[in-house]
């Protein structure tokens, strides 16, 4: 019964009911990332504001509940906030995504997001949780404002 | 339902079919397909070797050297004994399934052989199909890409059989070589071979069979078969990693060039030109996997003694069991025959709405039940069925009914979780 | 003699070296440079894996998948520890060194790639030494045949050094890769890579180590050379068979093309193209060989805690005392250096008027000393010196004076013999 | 002390004192074989006369004591012999080589070359031995007489 730590109630709610799927314009950067070892794709469009501002961060994928909560997740997160502050949020999942269970997350830099924590443990799955957050810094990267 | 063969007395034989996985979990090996697992008499033939006899091969004429060749000599014995091939210098170990496409496909397009057999350029065609492995779609490509030849490929009916529709146009006067799958890793489909390398011997082209998935489960002779190349993996043959097969026509092998250089595939060398060894020394380059072919010779001393018809049946057997089970599970979709005539104990689906990592995972960690999920390196074959994924249960002689209950009861689970 | 160094114990983990051949001989196990002996603890941890926690690595996801991935992983970081890779994801995990040179021969002159580096044509040139093992002759060779490209080698000196006399006209501008031995497997000599290496950074060339001889009795840090390819095989660091090493600069590796194809190498595969995993995994296609990396990595393990250092000094002590011993038999020259300079515990010869299969055949038989006798897989040395074939003594940190007490027993008896 | 089987004072002495050893004038074929694992070489000649005679073998070659003493064996055979009765020679040579110490070896048939027997429990020797009887039988096959 180690399956509990991976699949929480959120990630679940995420993934049947997933937030701000589809992919809308205008946009500065597109992107197309793909897990190759599991085929899990996502398309994600990002459009900066001024200030630093996130407008829209939209997408579309498929793949498992993992890797599509993942990008409802941050959806959610983005919302409203500046690049700086999501980048920094990417920073510390990433960080939480790779520490194999050995750290649990701040949760005050997280919000919902440290609901992946229970994924770090599981190697093969890390990629899925990392999908969509990874496309998002690559987007962010190109939308050069 | 039983099967009329003592699976539960050959479980006891792999040692790891009785171990506890973390948190209490039993294990439920259905991933066989993947790689086997392997018996103590596997495990204690390498073992021994390697802690009492080991030395080098053929090169050291000392007495550990001489057991060790007699040994590592005494596994072709066995492995051209199990496929029937008409000659031990057929055999030719490799690395793995993998190298030995590889081999083949290197032998092409060589500018340094003139064997017309072997040549390809522009105009040239080589021929596979949409359910192959990467390992027998990626040499090809390379190939192509390096020599200007054309790759084509029999498509896959929607039952999960080789679309053979096409098969005078698709093989024809410009085609080289046809290299296809015996049995699909991800369908269980097993392929008409006969039909194929009838109209490959009518255009005389050259045919290579992938046998990773056929070898393991029925009984296979090359020389019955008639084609010309034939590659296995010795992981999934209840041997050991590290160690595969290639067995080839004599003639063919004499008149391809060598794969790669090194020691003991020469005959003599000077600084600016070297001789080779006749096959199958010409293409085991180095120090070959001495220990994995004494554990391979084992495996198949272990299969052949319990007999390849028997597994077929018990498989066969398996299979039906499984067939009917899993068409209860609401949302199930078998992709490939969903009847019993040419296919093995491989069965992929999908489960609606829900992604094949998270059958998986939810089957491993609250079950046990290890079966494969994702494209299982067949992602053109996925393609073809506009499927990202499968769950793919496999079965081995070891396989017993109440594991394919466990998989069922679990499914079902899953089914909740994601309700 | 004493080595300071307790050679005895660590023979006590080699169950071999206790053994009796038949005719109730002793084995006096002087022939480490062809093959290594295995200690305990390489076989054990191989049968522990193969029994209890074998599964296929990176494709499967399920428990036993992640203890195999885990371990086989972990092999690598522990490779990339013992040879100072700046990355794990520098070492690539081949069948043998044999393998690992081949793979980077045929990363040149490969019409898919464009990288200026790694272009070979009519013009370019290549140079290897006289002094090299086969492997690291027969792969330039065939791909100077295969490109039209120019090959040219280093001489050797009568003393068994590489003769650097023309190292600036024989590495030039056109020169785009020297591949040489780090230390040589017949006549023990250490090569002085930074030399080499300075001049073919001046011209732009990459350089490739064979280190098959050298990783396994010397610390090697492949930062600290500052080459761009190196190789070497399990089977001679007290690990197994059918595995073996090349480290690349990741740059590098990252700029070549794949070599084998097929699954495990790919990112993503249609029917007519496909894109590559990034290195290590572009050069792994196939089913890795999971229990040899993991034999292997408890290879490194034991061999890293008695110390490398350690090793060569007991070595040099057991090399400084052969070939004062040596020195004794009347009509026996070493082919070699006769100082301790850069040199390693291998010892080649020549006994006058003897054929060195005579030698070897009466030093097993009568005495149980194992040497090899040959050319060694380096025919074009022995052409060289214009011998057809040496008796070669090698040794290892489980080698003990007495051992090479016996050897010298046993030459003066062949003498007897052949008198 | 398993050697003694090998190292039969015969073949020593047909080492240490090889007869017909040279390479001679007139000849119908010359042959070069050689061992390539281990560098052993023969350049066989023949000359055949009238009536399937054989009227001389000559040769030279380096390698070890088993491969020179059974050049020198083999000449003293086919001296005043025809092609025919070498060649049964021969091919019972080759049986008792390949037997790997199962059989003794017809000495009626053999002669000399008996000696040999104990080389057939060593695989890696065995091409030693047959190596002039080898590049023989090539060269006979080449003097089209
Ligand atoms: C110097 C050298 N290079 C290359 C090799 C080839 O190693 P392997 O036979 O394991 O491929 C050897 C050993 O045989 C060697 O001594
Ligand atoms: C059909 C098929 N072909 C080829 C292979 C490749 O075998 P290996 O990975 O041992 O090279 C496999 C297994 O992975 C397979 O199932």
């Amino acid at each position: 019964m180690i399956a509990e730590s991976m699949y929480q109630e959120l990630i679940l709610e995420h993934y049947k009911h997933p937030q701000g799927r589809g992919l809308r314009d205008p946009y500065d950067a597109e992107v197309h990332h793909v897990n190759p070892t599991c085929g899990d794709e996502i398309t994600m469009r990002v459009k900066l504001g001024d200030g630093g501002k996130v407008e829209d961060v939209s997408y579309d994928g498929q793949g498992c509940s993992i890797s599509q909560a993942a990008a409802s997740v941050l959806y959610e997160l983005t919302e409203g906030s500046t690049v700086d502050e999501t980048l920094a949020v990417v920073e510390e999942f990433t960080r939480l995504m790779q520490s194999r269970g050995q750290i649990e997350g701040d949760e005050e830099v997280l919000g919902d997001a440290v609901a992946f924590a229970g994924v770090s443990k599981y190697p093969a799955r890390v990629k899925c949780a990392l999908l969509a957050w990874m496309a998002y810094k690559d987007a962010v990267m190109r939308s050069s404002k | 339902m039983t099967t009329g063969f003592d699976a539960e007395r050959i479980r006891k034989d792999f040692p790891v079919l009785s171990r506890e996985l973390p948190g209490g979990r039993p294990l439920v090996y259905l991933d066989s397909a993947n790689s086997a697992q392997k018996p103590t008499r596997v495990v204690e033939a390498m073992r021994e070797h390697m802690a009492m006899h080991y030395s080098n091969v053929g090169r050291a004429m000392h007495a550990l050297g001489a057991e060790s060749t007699e040994a590592y000599e005494a596994a072709r014995d066995k492995i051209a004994a199990f496929v029937g091939a008409p000659s031990r210098e057929e055999i030719v170990f490799t690395k793995n399934a993998s190298e030995a496409l590889n081999l083949v496909a290197y032998s092409f397009g060589n500018r340094t052989n003139d064997d017309p057999r072997f040549r390809m350029g522009p105009g040239d065609e080589i021929v596979i199909s949409e359910m192959e492995h990467h390992s027998n779609i990626v040499p090809w490509q390379m190939l192509a890409q390096r020599t200007g030849a054309t790759l084509r490929w029999f498509g896959v009916t929607d039952e999960g059989r080789l679309d053979l529709g096409n098969l005078e146009e698709l093989v024809n006067e410009r085609t080289k070589i046809v290299s296809i799958v015996h049995q699909s890793n991800v369908l269980g489909t097993v392929n008409p071979v006969e039909r194929v390398l009838a109209r490959v011997r009518q255009v005389g082209a050259l045919m290579m069979l992938d046998a990773s998935q056929s070898v393991p489960h029925q009984a296979v002779d090359v020389a019955a078969l008639g084609v010309d190349f034939l590659a296995f993996t010795g992981h999934k043959v209840v041997g050991p990693s590290g160690v595969g097969v290639l067995w080839g026509r004599g003639e063919l092998l004499d008149a391809m060039p060598p794969f790669l250089g090194g020691g003991e595939m020469i005959e003599a060398v000077w600084m600016d030109r070297s001789t080779y060894a006749p096959a199958p020394h010409k293409f085991e380059a180095g120090t070959p996997p001495i220990v994995e072919a004494v554990g391979l010779g084992a495996a198949v001393d272990y299969l052949s003694e319990i007999g390849l018809d028997a597994v077929a049946r018990h498989e066969r057997e398996l299979t039906a069991y499984a067939l009917e089970a899993l068409a209860d599970v609401p949302g199930l979709k078998v992709v490939g025959p969903r009847d019993l005539d040419m296919r093995g104990g491989t069965v992929s689906f999908t489960l609606e709405g829900i992604h094949p990592h998270d059958v998986g995972q939810i089957l491993d960690d609250e079950f046990g039940v290890a079966v494969r999920v994702g494209h299982h390196c067949a992602r053109p074959l996925h393609l073809r069925f506009g499927i990202p994924a499968t769950t793919r249960a496999s079965f081995y002689l070891y396989t017993v009914p109440a594991e394919i209950d466990a998989l069922v009861r679990g499914l079902h689970h899953v089914r909740k979780v994601f309700a």
